[in-house]
């Protein structure tokens, strides 16, 4: 009985997961219209979206590289995606395919160089980050595209059931393909089994190259995904769409339990990751904070949220020594 | 015809000629020791079979075709299975996951069919007598047992040609045993089998032909082993015969203990553990794999919570938190683990064998040189002919072997009052293991307190005073070392198996 | 008059960044270059949006050999140091659109007078609100010095309705497309029912903010956003927000041009001239500002072209004194 | 990751060692950025009207100097295989800091620019003992430290600045000596020099070596491993400190938005120089000499760059190709030499 006590608060999800849910019941008991539908619809809107970049960085993640590319990926396939549309007339269905297209090429070509290069990661998604935002400005000249068409923006705007957003649909997908992924499919297993020893993996007869390759198109996949779900929700082709997007999609996988030098990753607390970043983010607003202390409110919170879960490790641990 | 024939194989490292014009060939229905000091090339001769290194010039045939394996995945798909002698292994997957990882699905996008591969991998944990649950993650394993897993993987691969490197160097001579079998069958199988091992009793025991190396050159090219006895192996090995000096059992030194523990308990498990350590003593530390030895070592270490007992360190009642408190009470430790605990492998071999005595040898403001540290381990590298280009070749480049003499030496030069050692042979040749055994005791002789934690029984025997015996976390007895093996290996196992029965 | 200009007066025209504000200075630069025979008239875009890479360009222009400079001000502090080195170099540089902190080596700054433009906006706002209610007031990145201008200007111009008009909330920091999108909406999911109006004194907040009034279609709340997306301007059009407070961005570009050139060829500004002083500095000239309603959108490009044309008449006899 | 063979400061002493010593020179990340800084700065000197002129060399010379002062700061933590993502905040807050001091406590600059230097270490000290005593990884306790570092900076200087300094400050940033060098860049070297002795001739520098190689190992050494990492991030944030009043002496103000919000800006410069120089982002290996490198690689590359009057919006693309090309490059040379036996 204890033991699988411990069995379930072992797992990554259990911290992050207990967080958000002791955050969302103390927000509401004090402002109640944070449970209000349009406000869920919010917060869904925005959870929908950083949970697919982040997931976009998790795959990165669990093979022991990053991907700096990510938000470069995300604005150039989001421009890109309303530029075809508002400048070719190209119909929003066939868009999203050339999308898709781009940000998987972009990715595989940086994972294609990583890997048969063997030169760190870090440098060539870095030197991709600067190609690909370069040629975002150089297409748009830093001026928004706006020939973003109606159905499209409702995809961005419009309820699928109550209060949950047309938006969580790909994060759906996107979530259970990446955890179907990373628990049950060979190239996930493989990615993880990189991770987490290189050279065993090489000497087991994994194919490095290849998987390499498949998780950077991935990951400018799932950032493609993202940069058309932000037109979506922006309503407009904004050329800075992804140069925001590095810190947060580390921060959470990492809050969620993934290790950075690779190998191990946990997408329902990649989940729970982004659902603290968006509920600290509202809160911030709800509770008007003086906007000069904005930034020690939400590291402080940080801090907590992190803090909550190292406890309950520290805990599991515990339990376990005495197991 | 020949199953594998590697035909004048060279190859150089920066500063080392790894291999010198090496032939070797290797039949099916046999199997071949391929054998030599610490670094004279035998790993680097299986990574060039493997397709891990390229060779510099000469040819490798299979079955007489000619082949040329650019990685290790086309050395498996060709038909090679190879055990190598770092452990290899995804530590946070599990032993089934581990053993099938090349065999996880058909293409990139298939589904991995759990069930079927825990039964395929609980075959062959079941043919090497391992009993631990496939869905297990490595990382839970022991040493040996992770060794067992990186043999399991091999052969279910069920190839022509079986490639082992040093497999036996962490396993009891009982597991070793279960080896043993397999690869008679195997062999009788006609699977032409390639065996690397420091011990000559297991060579003679399995071996049908042989091959030596020495400096990277063929010293003999696949002999049959009938003909030879040890000492001609032994002569092949090093250029000279070896003298074995049997130890005269030492006089007991009747000085106070320098470690003590009493009714010692830990939250690693340990319960009511009672021993002492004297100056000058070699106290043996003798289990069956899992005893918890390691583990007592690591908790007196101050690594895991004290939970009951007492330590004493020269008469005074301690508690010891951290390693670096351990060491400032004179007590240092060389890991079972050299990869993991015992050495940093990014750094040269001169960084690992001076960490421990960087701060003694630092002048007031902290410097320090590199110079000074050379003359200070030098002369212990030097003693246990540790074999490297230079004293910057980055530690992980040597062969296993002279790693395990580095992480062996570096405390050797510490100059502990007590220093614990944990397997220190694992993948040293004959040679240098008489060399370390002579050091350990000029060691004693010297004063230090020695504990030593060996499953190598032999070993025991030759070089401790006294064993004591542990199972199950407990300690379940003392016996003297008359250096009889016969008495004190009886002795030893009676306290063991005697617990077993009652 | 061109027949007197030099080709050897070389312009650069440089932003801060890549932001849309400021396109009309590329055409604003070539027309000027064309219509008063200068040597260059190029818009030089910094290729992020960071004090560090504005001074690097500005100090390639230098010694790529141009000498007089229109510089948005990438700190009002920090660009000083870089345009005394520009005037040690025997160059000019006149702070534009933003102003350089007293004392400054820029000749005088041209540009909106930010503080008072929130102070007009905030006005109009109230004006719309029938004189009573509640303002959240939205804006840019606190590090910028003109945010506190515009947050002292607003809560100023609420403070003269002797607490009819009460500032609720400030939210700053939000100049990236996805962060102001998720705090507009999470706050106006909370407390759309407590507020009356909207100012929003930054481009992206203003974009975001007309686009969250369309997506709740809620036109009982007031609101007054900043410069001429096209987004803005269609919400005004369409009755969702009241109307935007214009800047002159291609004025400047033109003026600017036109005031170095002249003063490179022989004209010194007056000492006694008509300065207007703001926060910063007191050698002010304000290059317009318009507020635009639906009555005014289709038109507000001839209005701000006859402020243009008046700058430009007036300027070297109400300024410099020439040979 | 790179492979970067081993620290070129390792004397090339008794007779085994030479042969090694040369090629494994040959094969180094340094040896490779110096070969292609010397090409492109050849390239750009030849082309470009300007490139060389005394104010190009000087702004490029200082620009050097504060980058590879950035990069030092994240690679001191970097040898412990974390990170400090509040370095920024960190310069900027000792810049301020310092600010107060000089402009209204009236400090000396003598005592006020060591009070900062040590103030930055203190910052360091913060989120040093917290990432050891909590176990939770560099990034995110980093990543809450910066908000809350410059937060609360933001605050009490409600983003002003301080621009009345002492004139000697700004004097710094102009100063030029040996013809069209900047005293930055003096500096920086100076702190190079310091720190290439540290990690290589100091029991503390080899014990963060080794703590950062393999912490367990280490810790089964004797080295008290928490402490040698809290001593990393006090060190990151001494040298953030620097970074931040050299910026200040170029700034000639304490500027709250010298590094961009939330000192972001440093964040790119802060990890491409030591990763381009050959430090492992893994941790156990540094390379001083590297980071300096790195810097001028990326400096010279963008000065050229803009004096080549690439399409405006076309700069970024063109430098990441740069870069991009570069890298392989010097992965061509090393394949070339290895397979010619060279090495
Ligand atoms: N990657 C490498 N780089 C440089 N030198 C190497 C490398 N691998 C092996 N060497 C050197 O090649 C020589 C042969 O090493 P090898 O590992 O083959 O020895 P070995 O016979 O397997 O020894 P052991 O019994 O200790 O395992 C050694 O001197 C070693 O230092
Ligand atoms: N349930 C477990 N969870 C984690 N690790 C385990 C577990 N069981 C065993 N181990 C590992 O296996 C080892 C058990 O062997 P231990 O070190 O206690 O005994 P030993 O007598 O030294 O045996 P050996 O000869 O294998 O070193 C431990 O080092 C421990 O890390
Ligand atoms: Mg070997
Ligand atoms: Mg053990």
């Amino acid at each position: 009985m204890a033991l699988s006590f411990t069995r379930i608060f072992d797992n990554d999800w259990v911290g992050p997961g207990l967080v958000s849910l002791a955050a969302i019941i103390g927000i509401s008991i004090f402002q109640p219209s944070f449970l209000s539908p349009f406000n869920i619809f919010v917060l869904l809107s925005a959870i929908a979206v950083n949970m697919v970049i982040a997931l976009g960085q998790l795959v990165i993640i669990g093979i022991g590289q990053m991907n700096l590319a990510l938000g470069a990926f995300g604005g150039l396939v989001a421009i890109s995606f309303v530029a075809v549309m508002e400048l070719y007339g190209v119909p929003p269905f066939v868009a999203v395919i050339i999308g898709f297209a781009i940000g998987t090429l972009a990715g595989g070509a940086s994972g294609f160089v990583i890997a048969r290069t063997g030169i760190s990661a870090f440098i060539i998604t870095l030197a991709g980050l600067q190609i690909f935002k370069g040629i975002n400005l150089g297409i748009t000249e830093a001026q928004p595209f706006y020939g973003v068409p109606q159905s499209v923006k409702d995809f961005g705007n419009l309820s699928m059931l109550g209060p949950i957003p047309w938006l969580v649909l790909p994060m759906l997908i996107a979530s259970i393909g990446m955890w179907y992924l990373f628990t049950r499919l060979r190239i996930g297993r493989y990615i993880l089994a990189i991770g987490g020893n290189r050279t065993a993996a090489e000497l087991s007869g994994i194919n490095v190259t290849a998987t390499v390759i498949w998780a950077h198109a991935i990951s400018g996949l799932l950032a493609a995904t993202a940069g058309m779900m932000l037109v979506a929700r922006l309503q407009i082709g904004q050329p800075t769409i992804g140069d925001d997007w590095l810190i947060s999609s580390f921060a959470a996988p990492v809050i969620g339990g993934a290790v950075l030098a690779g190998g191990h990753v946990s997408v329902a607390g990649t989940f729970f990751g982004v659902v603290i970043i968006a509920i600290i983010t509202q809160a911030l607003v709800l509770f008007a904070i003086d906007p000069f202390v904005v930034q020690i409110v939400l590291g402080g919170l940080i801090l907590w949220a992190v803090g909550i879960n190292r406890l309950r490790e520290l805990r599991v641990a515990k339990l376990n020594e005495r197991a | 015809m020949s199953a594998l024939q590697v035909s004048h194989v060279s190859k150089a490292f920066p500063g080392v000629k790894a291999l010198d014009d090496v032939s070797m060939t290797l039949r099916g229905g046999s199997v071949h020791a391929l054998l030599g000091e610490n670094g004279a090339g035998k790993s680097t001769l299986i990574k060039i079979m493997t397709g891990i290194h390229k060779a510099d010039s000469g040819s490798i045939t299979m079955e007489g075709k000619p082949v040329r394996f650019g990685n290790p995945r086309q050395a498996a798909a060709g038909g090679l299975g190879v055990v190598h002698q770092e452990r290899n292994l995804v530590t946070r997957f599990s032993v089934s996951e581990n053993i099938m990882l090349d065999r996880l699905g058909k293409h990139s996008l298939s589904s991995v069919d759990y069930p079927a591969i825990a039964a395929e991998a609980a075959r062959w944990l079941k043919l090497l007598d391992l009993d631990v649950d496939p869905s297990t993650p490595v990382s839970r394993l022991s040493v040996a047992q992770m060794q067992l897993v990186e043999i399991g993987k091999a052969l279910s691969l069920q190839s022509r040609v079986l490639l082992l490197d040093e497999p036996t160097a962490s396993l009891t001579p009982s597991e070793a045993q279960v080896l043993f079998r397999i690869l008679r069958r195997l062999r009788d199988d006609g699977v032409a089998i390639g065996f690397v091992s420091h011990k000559l009793e297991e060579v003679f025991d399995i071996c049908d032909t042989v091959t030596v190396l020495r400096d990277g050159r063929n010293a003999c090219d696949s002999a049959g082993l009938k003909s030879l006895n040890r000492d001609d192996v032994v002569q092949m090995m090093i250029g000279r015969a070896e003298r074995i000096s049997k130890r005269a059992a030492r006089s007991k030194p009747a000085t106070a203990p320098y470690l003590e523990l009493q009714d010692y308990s830990s939250t690693a498990g340990h319960k009511d553990i009672s021993l002492a350590v004297r100056p000058g003593e070699i106290l043996g530390l003798y289990g069956l794999v899992g005893a918890g030895r390691s583990e007592l070592a690591k908790a007196v270490l101050g690594l895991s919570g004290q939970t009951g007992g007492e330590i004493r360190v020269a008469g005074r009642h301690v508690k010891i938190n951290s390693v670096a408190e351990a060491l400032a009470l004179g007590i240092g430790y060389v890991s079972e683990d050299r990869k993991a605990e015992g050495l940093i492998l990014l750094h040269s071999v001169l960084a690992n064998a001076g960490i421990t005595v960087w701060k003694r040898l630092a002048n007031a403001l902290g410097f320090l040189r590199d110079a000074t540290i050379a003359s200070h381990v030098g002369p212990v590298l030097k003693k246990l002919e540790v074999k490297t280009p230079s004293l910057d070749q980055t530690i992980g480049n040597l062969s296993g072997g002279n790693q395990q003499k580095v992480s062996v030496a570096k405390w050797i030069a510490a100059g502990v009052k007590l220093l614990i050692i944990d397997e220190p042979s694992v993948g040293i040749d004959i040679k240098t293991k008489a060399y370390l055994h002579d050091l350990i005791h000029e060691l004693a002789e010297s004063g230090t307190a020695v504990l030593l934690i060996t499953s190598d029984l032999t070993e025991m025997v030759d070089v401790a005073d006294r064993v004591a015996v542990m199972d199950g976390y407990r300690i379940q007895g003392l016996v003297e070392n008359d250096r009889n093996y016969e008495r004190v290996s009886t002795a030893i196992m009676g306290l063991i198996h005697g617990r077993k029965a009652a | 008059s061109p027949a007197l200009a030099d080709p050897g007066t070389k312009v650069a025209l440089v932003p801060g960044g890549p932001h849309p504000y400021f396109a009309a200075w590329e055409q604003a630069g070539k027309d000027a270059m064309k219509d008063f025979n200068l040597g260059a008239g190029d818009y030089r875009v910094p290729q992020k949006w960071e004090l560090a890479q504005q001074s690097t360009l500005l100090e390639s222009l230098l010694t790529q050999g141009y000498n007089s400079f229109l510089i948005f001000p990438g700190d009002a502090v920090g660009t000083n140091a870089t345009v005394s080195e520009i005037v040690d170099n025997g160059g000019q540089a006149i702070a534009t659109a933003g102003c350089l902190k007293d004392p400054t080596p820029a000749l005088f700054c041209l540009g909106t007078d930010t503080g008072n433009s929130a102070y007009l906006g905030t006005k109009e706002l109230i004006k719309a609100m029938g004189g009573k209610g509640r303002i959240a007031h939205f804006t840019g990145f606190l590090v910028d010095p003109n945010t506190q201008l515009r947050i002292d200007a607003v809560q100023k111009a609420a403070d003269e309705t002797n607490g009819d008009v009460t500032v609720v909330q400030v939210i700053a920091d939000i100049d990236a497309p996805q962060p102001a999108e998720e705090k507009i909406n999470a706050y106006l999911a909370a407390h759309a029912a407590d507020v009356d109006g909207i100012v929003t004194t930054a481009w992206v907040p203003a974009v975001t903010a007309a686009n969250s009034l369309r997506k709740i279609g809620d036109k009982r709340i007031k609101m007054v956003g900043i410069d001429h997306d096209e987004v803005v301007l269609q919400a005004i059009k369409d009755g969702f927000v009241n109307g935007t407070m214009l800047q002159n961005p291609y004025g400047q570009g033109y003026l600017g041009s036109y005031v170095l050139d002249k003063l490179r060829t022989g004209c010194t500004l007056k000492a006694d001239a008509p300065w207007k002083s703001n926060a910063l500095t007191a050698k002010f000239v304000d290059s317009g500002t318009v507020f635009v309603d639906a009555a005014t959108a289709d038109t507000y490009v001839d209005a701000m072209r006859g402020i243009t044309k008046t700058l430009l008449a007036n300027f070297e006899k109400d300024f410099m004194a020439c040979k | 990751m790179t492979d970067a063979t081993s620290n070129i400061l390792d004397e090339a002493t008794p007779e085994h060692r030479r042969g090694s010593g040369l090629m494994r020179l040959a094969l180094s990340n340094e040896f490779g950025l110096a070969l292609l800084i010397a090409l492109a700065f050849g390239i750009f000197a030849m082309t470009l009207p300007g490139f060389t002129s005394p104010f190009s060399l000087f702004t490029i010379g200082r620009q050097i100097g504060i980058d590879t002062m950035i990069g030092l700061a994240m690679m001191a933590v970097i040898v412990t295989g974390g990170l400090d993502l509040s370095v920024g905040a960190i310069g900027v807050c000792a810049a301020m800091v310092f600010g107060y001091l000089a402009q209204i406590a009236g400090v000396p600059l003598p005592l006020a620019i060591p009070l900062a230097i040590a103030f930055g270490s203190v910052l360091g000290f913060i989120n040093g003992y917290v990432v050891v005593r909590s176990g939770v990884h560099s990034f995110i306790i980093t990543l809450a430290s910066m908000s809350i570092f410059f937060g609360i900076m933001i605050f009490l200087t409600q983003a002003q600045s301080f621009n009345a300094l002492p004139l000697a400050v700004p004097a710094m940033g102009k100063l030029r000596v040996g013809g069209p060098i900047s005293i930055l860049l003096i500096i920086t070297l100076v702190v190079c020099a310091a720190l290439s002795i540290f990690y290589r001739y100091t029991t503390l520098g080899r014990q963060m070596l080794a703590a950062g190689a393999n912490a367990r190992a280490a810790e089964l050494s004797g080295i008290r491993t928490g402490r040698i990492i809290i001593a990393c991030h006090m060190l990151t944030g001494g040298l953030a400190a620097l970074a931040g009043l050299m910026l200040t002496a170029r700034t000639g103000a304490a500027v709250p938005s010298m590094a961009g919000h939330l000192g972001q800006d440093w964040l790119l410069p802060a990890f491409l120089a030591p990763v381009l120089g050959g430090t492992l982002l893994s941790g156990g290996r540094v390379s001083v000499i590297g980071t300096l490198l790195g810097a001028a690689f990326v400096t010279i590359m963008t000065s050229g760059l803009l004096l080549m009057r690439v399409g405006e919006f076309w700069i970024l693309a063109c430098l990441g190709l740069m870069l991009l090309l570069a890298v392989l490059a010097d992965r061509l040379r090393h394949q070339v030499l290895r397979a010619r036996g060279m090495i």
